[in-house]
């Protein structure tokens, strides 16, 4: 478990010793480094690659489900987490990705890859409109709880305004918007393919996908953390005004990292749309816009790994409960989210680690 | 005659509008505008207070009193939770969102477990008046004038009372506060309980206007949102004339444009404001004075 | 040297610090009741954390504190303040934004049961608080928020002020007026006063004085030392 | 050429003058320390030159270009560095990482490598490279600030209370430090109360009173200067 | 014999359960998949709902299954939550493998979970009264739409008060969908609309609205109101003294807000339904009685609970004449017979082969300044006949698709 902590005094001065790739992802800004940990972290891809082999078709395609959620959360833990900026409106990049999505693909349909270019164009709108909104925030020097605020009003002024869109004269091309029933109607995912497109349902081709794509993004995001750039987002959390001393321009960065978390909410939005061939505003209202915000919070913001597992272990619960759980689910629900919040404030997944580490370190003292 | 029918019409939709947002926007000016507590539970003091109205009164006790109990049960629910919870979270003011927010699920939750789905309701009191060919319901009228009421009572309160010169010190500098002799873990409890019972006042009030399901505070929490943050923290200067101001839109735009444009006016107007003012109103109004 | 044998404060080896790091080592003093006592040393040698741990605004982690012959190390501070010790912060902190009336208000906390509240005397001391009662105290000047400090303080009729550099930031005419309404509280009031200070002026006041650097208690200055001005600022390092 | 100047710089707050023209100037490889009372303005008249506060009215001049329009992060670039009187340091991250943040703005690779270790070893903390800089004392924490400040290789280093709270080792120890890098060319404008130390590193000294400057001289000039000792100290004799 | 619900555990599945083959023997129970909100926004609305089918299901075991087979309900809380029910419709159609679903209430419910069982080829119910217009294979509807409702309503409210009528409607899909039925017909009736105003969902304060309407001063108000915030709108109309009357195709028959709202917010009120408990036939008043007997608490029989109730027969009644089979196309031969009617608590409905919509019975309730309801007017058989008129023919092609009258699918 050791090896799930945070790197410490002799790693970071080693570090220098690894090659160049292995700095990358290995840095201080992410838990988890050293062979134990990588080598856990092959044997989990591993148990991903092999599990739909041994679990029903219901349970690959919720998974899969799952994972399609899992990019938002990362992305806020990017903004969030790492650079201190809370974003309460992540669903309104989701939103929109979701609705270009399918605007994209109801209007030039799923051949010729077509709708790996909607997922793109999605992804890009979600990171315009992030850029717009960021722009006005970070460079209005806005922070804080009315960040929060802001970002939220961002996404119910959306979903209201979609909810009411249900007349033929809101449609974009063959499009309709569809009001509060929501999009229908775009094609899943398709892969060209010699012979006929793949269309990926929730089955497995969609899981392995998707796993590739959480892999990378995941990977990706370790890189960009241990990067310069992401060093001076964690400076940015950690005293703003230090960071601001030392020559970065703190706004720019705070920008860029609102921007490329919300095209992981856009990416979210797309793979969810796709999915459910459904994007209606029930996903981005005052409810839906607090879910992500508890995933992460849950997990355990500042990381990334933290986040990942600390996602995945949330929305498991949260459905697992729902069907079992019938009445009560609700009830237990929040009591989870206090008992989290005041005895694991920093999360879920860091504090067990603590807990465990601790134990450990008892346990070495007695023997 | 047209005018003065005009007139009135006008200042009936912005009195009902300024009700509203004032009541329901109180309690959550006290505890996130003056402690600074994101609190999503806000919706859940305003259904205690409107259940236990209705509870009340359906049992026969005069509604004002029924009122009064609603606000005092949410009140206490506010201390009590404010005990076990809620002052762990002063110095991580991002995570009462969670916390409250888990809060919330649990009292709707419980709320439909325990008393169903929905309670029938009471009948909205002291009929109706009429200007010109309108007709215009008597109650509206009181809960403008409990608003203001309410606004001064708390002006008093906060500025001349024992209680709320404490509470003010406590909420600007806890430490000098201490060092004074205020028992400052006991003023926030007081404050925070002050809200919830502000909120259950709000329930207790709407209560005979609206349906009775576990759900109801929802309907509430995005308007005082929005009042609290335009008006910034200062509970009189800021919530009162944030009140106004939107009240002035929201009656405006819904009467162009429609429901629709009054709900989205509300939203961008926050933005804006937010944009211009960091401070809210409040901050703006004191930076003048200074 | 104590003008009175019964010791008001008594600090007996005090360390308390922020963090990991120690800023008061072991620290001892006494004050006597009806004394004025002033600590003083260079800026950062632990005036300030002095003060605030006396107060219990900081915990200390070894040591005793005794108040009137009780020890109130495990006190809160508002518990401490409600023994009777009134505390006038480095930087007066009064509240800004509430009128000089409300913040004379909050001192009534300290009022010991059944004594009246006698805003006379206060404004007899003060008469600029009667003056400006509903004007905000974030508005007034420095010196003008000292005199409003040791007022709010006054209110609660302590036993005991703690002033934490009462002529900080302060002009030398208004520091001089400060000097004389804290004799005359002492006089007339018949309160004890302990104050931290480096400046010459307010330190003259002190019937006796402790230096302090480095987070201890180097030396005790009697009344007749402190007259001296060129061994002042010998200490004062100037 | 000035290294530092400023024109006629005025700053009030609500009325309050913090700041009154204000004409400072300083040359290249000077150590200079502004003095004053508390509330004297000195750590206003930083905040102007890093552009945290912008001025009422007047001019500030780096290296006789005008900086007075530009934010904080661009005087930084131009070669202003900072070492605040809390200690400014990313007290979660370990101290290497601190370093790092400072450096990799302008050095990539080996040579930023190189150049934490250099900086780590000049203000001798290369053996708590793996430390949390939060669980440094009190003085490690100074220390590494103006590690951090000097990495970015500044011509000028604003220096607020460099020594508070450390012990006189330690204060013994910074001054030297102060000096090794004025001698490699870096000028320095530190704002001090320990005149010991003042005597140990200033060439020149500034008495800043309520916004004003009240005096410039040599540390013995200005320990010589009656009415700077009046104002620090405050003084019996002077009846109205 | 006692029905089972089944909250599964994981079962240890196999490879085999991957594909969708259904070979149940003679023997195994017939599953039905129950996916209806019992908590959240529509709870109050939708738990009779289960309730209804529990007791069909109790009763159809009790007299011998289907085609001899056990009914086991597979129900699951969808939290009033759209993702719920996709989330929860894969598993019900995928893991549970259930014959058939009865799901859903909110219309974005509907839609989010349309898709899947498209994608499974599954046969899902929906039980609810809707704004019309979904032509959709694996879909059957036994709900009323808006021709049901208003074209009988509306004319008959016209004649009994004068021609102008202003309409306020939620402002999303229902509302817009149903006052563009209110315009048409009122319209084809020679009347006018003298105002249309929409509200967002949530919206619970409406002095505004109730102004308007009182400027323009029609002769009744036609209110398409959803959810518990906006049935507000009744109490502060009263309050008001608005005094028109109203008329409504959504009101009194789904969420009871006669008994609700105290008395007399909701007087003058009509409403047409195709069931509510005070339906005063021989067959209403034994279901009441059945339903109150099993669930002495249940707050109300609503329509909703009555069309679940009829689809648990009228499924039966299709698997039997499948002789015993559930697969879809087996059971859609048995619609496109066009006589799957079933003798009811709301008398006799029948399943349309071309829309698969049920006709509808439909009450004109009043609601009197007591809250007590009386029934001025029946219309019997009443077809849903606008998605057949207009194109939709499930017998010949299957679109997936949901239309509306700006949009209809012969377009």
């Amino acid at each position: 478990m050791g090896s799930l902590q945070r790197q410490g005094s002799n790693t970071a001065r080693s570090a220098s010793r690894m090659p160049h790739w292995m700095r990358l992802v290995n840095g201080p800004q992410t838990l988890g480094h050293g062979p134990i940990f990588w080598v856990g972290f092959a044997l989990a891809i591993g148990a991903a690659v092999v599990y739909p082999a041994f679990a029903d078709a219901w349970s690959v395609g919720n998974t899969a489900y799952f994972l399609c959620w899992v990019f938002m959360a990362l992305g806020l833990s990017l903004i969030w987490g790492y650079t201190g900026a809370l974003s309460f409106g992540q669903t309104a990049f989701f939103g929109l990705a979701g609705y270009t999505y399918g605007v994209v693909t109801i209007n030039f349909g799923a051949a010729y890859g077509m709708t790996l270019v909607g997922l793109l164009i999605g992804v890009g709108i979600s990171c315009l409109g992030a850029a717009l909104l960021g722009y006005m925030l970070f460079y209005g020097r806005i922070s804080g709880v009315f960040l929060g605020i802001v970002t939220l009003s961002t996404t119910l002024v959306f979903a209201t305004f979609m909810a009411q869109t249900a007349g033929s004269q809101w449609a974009i091309g063959d499009a309709r918007l569809g009001g509060d029933n929501g999009m229908t109607g775009m094609p899943p995912l398709t892969i060209p393919w010699v012979g006929g497109d793949i269309a990926l349902y929730s089955g497995v081709p969609l899981y392995y996908l998707l796993l590739a794509m959480l892999v990378l993004c995941y990977l990706g995001l370790r890189v960009l953390v241990n990067s310069r750039f992401g060093n001076v987002l964690v400076a940015i959390r950690e005293n703003p005004h230090r960071a601001e001393m030392l020559g970065y321009d703190i706004r720019r960065y705070q920008l860029i990292a609102f921007v490329i978390g919300s095209g992981l909410a856009g990416l979210s939005g797309v793979l969810y749309t796709a999915w459910g061939q459904y994007i209606s505003p029930s996903n981005m209202n005052l409810a839906a816009a607090a879910l992500p915000i508890i995933w992460v919070a849950v997990g355990g913001r500042k990381d990334l790994t933290a986040t990942l597992v600390g996602t995945l272990v949330v929305l498991g619960i949260f459905q697992n409960l729902t069907i079992y759980g019938s009445y009560y689910a609700f009830v237990i629900m929040g009591l989870l989210l206090v008992v989290v919040v005041v005895y694991l404030p920093e999360g879920l997944i860091p504090g067990l680690v603590r807990l465990v580490s601790r134990l450990r370190k008892r346990k070495e003292g007695l023997s | 005659m047209e005018y003065i029918h005009f007139a009135f019409t006008a200042f009936y939709q912005f009195g009902d509008a300024f009700a509203f947002l004032v009541l329901s926007a109180m309690g959550l000016a006290v505890i996130f505008g003056m402690m600074g507590i994101i609190n999503l539970a806000h919706g859940e003091f305003i259904m205690c207070g409107a259940y236990v109205t209705v509870a009340t009164a359906r049992m026969g006790v005069p509604l004002p009193i029924a009122m009064l109990c609603g606000s005092l049960a949410a009140g206490m629910l506010g201390i009590v939770l404010e005990r076990t919870i809620i002052h762990r979270l002063y110095h991580r003011p991002l995570d009462s969102i969670v916390a409250t927010w888990g809060i919330s699920l649990i009292l709707t939750q419980g709320t439909l477990i325990v008393l169903g789905s929905s309670m029938a309701g009471i009948s909205t009191p002291l009929g109706s008046f009429s200007v010109g060919n309108y007709s215009y319901s008597t109650y509206r009228m009181v809960l403008l004038g409990v608003a203001v009421l309410v606004l001064i009572g708390l002006y008093l309160l906060f500025h001349h009372t024992t209680f709320g010169i404490h509470s003010r010190a406590t909420i600007q500098a806890p430490h000098m506060a201490k060092a004074v002799g205020i028992d400052t873990g006991r003023m926030y409890s007081l404050t925070f309980g002050l809200g919830a019972a502000l909120a259950g006042l709000a329930g207790a009030l709407y209560a005979p206007t609206i349906s009775i399901v576990p759900t109801l505070g929802a309907n509430f929490l995005v308007e005082s949102f929005v009042t609290v943050v335009v008006g910034g923290a200062d509970v009189f200067l800021g919530t009162a004339p944030a009140a106004a101001t939107l009240a002035v839109i929201k009656a405006f735009l819904t009467g162009w444009q429609g429901q629709l444009m009054g709900q989205v006016g509300l939203l961008i107007t926050v933005m804006v404001v937010i944009r211009i003012l960091p401070q809210g109103l409040s901050g703006w109004l004191l930076k003048g004075r200074t | 040297m104590t003008t009175n044998n019964t010791k008001l404060l008594s600090v007996e080896g005090v360390t308390s610090g922020y963090g990991t790091t120690s800023v008061l080592q072991e620290v001892s003093l006494n004050v006597g009741r009806g004394e004025i006592v002033a600590v003083i040393g260079r800026n950062g040698v632990g005036k300030t954390t002095l003060m605030k741990t006396l107060i219990g605004l900081l915990k200390h982690r070894q040591g005793a504190i005794r108040f009137d012959g009780q020890d109130i190390s495990a006190l809160e501070s508002h518990q401490r303040a409600r023994l009777g010790i009134g505390y006038i912060p480095q930087g007066r902190e009064v509240f800004s934004r509430m009128t000089v009336w409300e913040n004379l208000k909050v001192g009534e906390m300290l009022q010991q049961p059944g004594e009246g509240v006698d805003y006379e005397r206060v404004y007899e001391f003060f008469p600029i608080l009667r003056e400006r009662a509903n004007q905000r105290a974030g508005t007034f000047s420095g010196g003008q928020q000292q005199q409003l400090a040791i007022g709010r303080a006054m209110v609660g009729k302590p036993k005991l002020m703690l002033l934490d550099e009462p002529s900080e930031g302060i002009q030398p005419n208004i520091v001089k007026d400060i000097s004389r309404n804290i004799l005359k509280l002492n006089r007339e009031l018949g309160v004890t006063i302990l104050f931290v200070e480096q400046n010459l002026d307010m330190i003259m006041t002190a019937q006796r004085c402790y230096v302090m650097d480095k987070g201890q208690i180097t030396r005790e200055l009697a009344a007749e030392q402190l007259c001296d001005r060129d061994a002042m600022r010998r200490i004062l390092a100037v | 050429m000035t290294l530092l100047q400023t024109e006629n710089l005025y700053k009030h707050f609500d009325g309050v003058k913090v700041a009154q023209d204000v004409n400072f100037s300083m040359e290249p490889g000077e150590i200079r320390c502004l003095i004053g009372p508390n509330g004297a303005g000195k750590s206003t008249f930083f905040k102007l030159v890093l552009g945290e506060h912008q001025p009422s009215a007047g001019k500030i001049y780096f290296s006789d270009q005008e900086i007075t329009q530009l934010r904080s992060f661009e005087r930084v670039k131009q070669g202003i560095a900072v070492k605040f009187q809390v200690p400014g340091i990313f007290s979660e991250l370990p101290v290497w990482q601190n370093m790092q943040i400072a450096v990799q703005n302008h050095l990539h690779g080996d040579s930023m490598t190189a150049a934490i270790d250099k900086a780590l070893a000049f203000v001798r903390l290369t053996d708590k490279a793996g430390e949390l800089a939060g669980e440094l004392s009190h003085g490690e924490q100074q220390w590494l600030e103006i590690g951090m400040a000097v990495s970015t290789e500044p011509s000028l280093l604003l220096l607020d209370e460099p020594t508070a709270g450390m012990t006189p080792d330690e204060t013994a120890r910074t001054g030297e430090m102060i000096k090794a890098l004025n001698r490699e060319g870096m000028s320095i404008l530190a704002v001090e109360h320990d005149m010991e130390f003042v005597r140990q590193i200033a060439h020149k000294v500034t008495v800043l009173n309520f916004g004003e400057i009240f005096a410039e001289g040599t540390i013995n000039e200005i320990e010589a200067n009656e009415e700077v000792a009046r104002i620090y100290l405050g003084t019996a004799d002077d009846d109205e | 014999m006692k029905y089972s619900t089944i909250q599964r555990t994981a079962t240890l599945s196999t490879l085999l359960a991957g594909s969708l083959v259904t070979s149940a023997s003679a023997n195994d129970p017939i599953q039905i998949g129950v996916l209806e909100d019992q908590s959240g926004n529509f709870a109050a609305v939708t738990q009779v709902k289960v309730n209804a089918i529990e007791l069909a299901a109790e009763e159809i075991n009790a007299a011998g299954g289907i085609a001899g087979r056990e009914v086991e309900l597979v129900i699951y809380d969808t939290q009033s939550d759209d993702r719920r029910y996709q989330e929860l419709m894969r598993r019900v159609l995928q893991r549970d493998q259930v014959d058939t679903v009865f799901a859903g209430f909110a219309s974005s419910s509907r839609e989010a979970y349309r898709p899947i069982v498209n994608q499974f080829d599954g046969l899902a119910f929906y039980n609810n009264q809707y704004e019309g217009g979904v032509c959709d294979a694996n879909m059957i509807v036994t709900g009323a739409v808006p021709e049901q409702q208003f074209s009988t309503l509306i004319p008959w409210m016209m004649e009994e008060y004068g021609p102008n009528v202003y309409t306020i409607a939620a402002d999303y899909n229902f509302g817009q969908i149903s006052a563009e039925w209110v315009r048409q017909i009122v319209e084809e009736e020679g009347g006018e609309i003298v105002g249309e105003d929409f509200i967002p969902l949530g919206v619970s304060q409406f002095s505004q609205t109730i102004q308007n309407i009182q400027g323009e001063a029609p002769d009744f108000v036609v209110t398409l109101l959803v959810g518990s915030n906006q049935a507000s709108y009744y109490e502060q109309a009263a309050s008001a003294n608005l005094g028109l009357p109203m008329a409504s195709s959504v009101n009194v028959g789904q969420g009871y807000e006669h008994k609700r709202f105290a008395p007399p917010s909701l007087a003058n009120m009509f409403v047409t339904t195709n069931f509510i408990e005070e339906v005063d036939t021989p067959e209403a008043n034994a279901f009441v009685e059945k339903f109150y007997e099993r669930f002495p608490d249940a707050p109300y029989v609503n329509q909703e609970a009555a069309n679940s109730y009829i689809s648990m027969y009228l499924y039966k009644q299709m698997v039997e004449r499948a002789d015993g089979s559930t697969d879809k196309e087996d059971l859609r031969a048995v619609i496109a017979e066009g006589d799957v009617c079933f003798d009811g608590p709301s008398g006799t409905v029948c399943l349309d082969p071309k829309s698969q919509h049920m006709s509808h019975n439909i009450f004109l309730a009043k609601v009197d300044e007591n809250h007590e309801i009386s029934f001025p007017e029946t219309w019997e058989n009443i077809e849903p006949y606008w998605l057949g008129e207009n194109g939709c023919d499930l017998t010949q092609n299957d679109p997936s698709a949901q239309y509306t009258p700006s949009s209809p699918p012969n377009e």
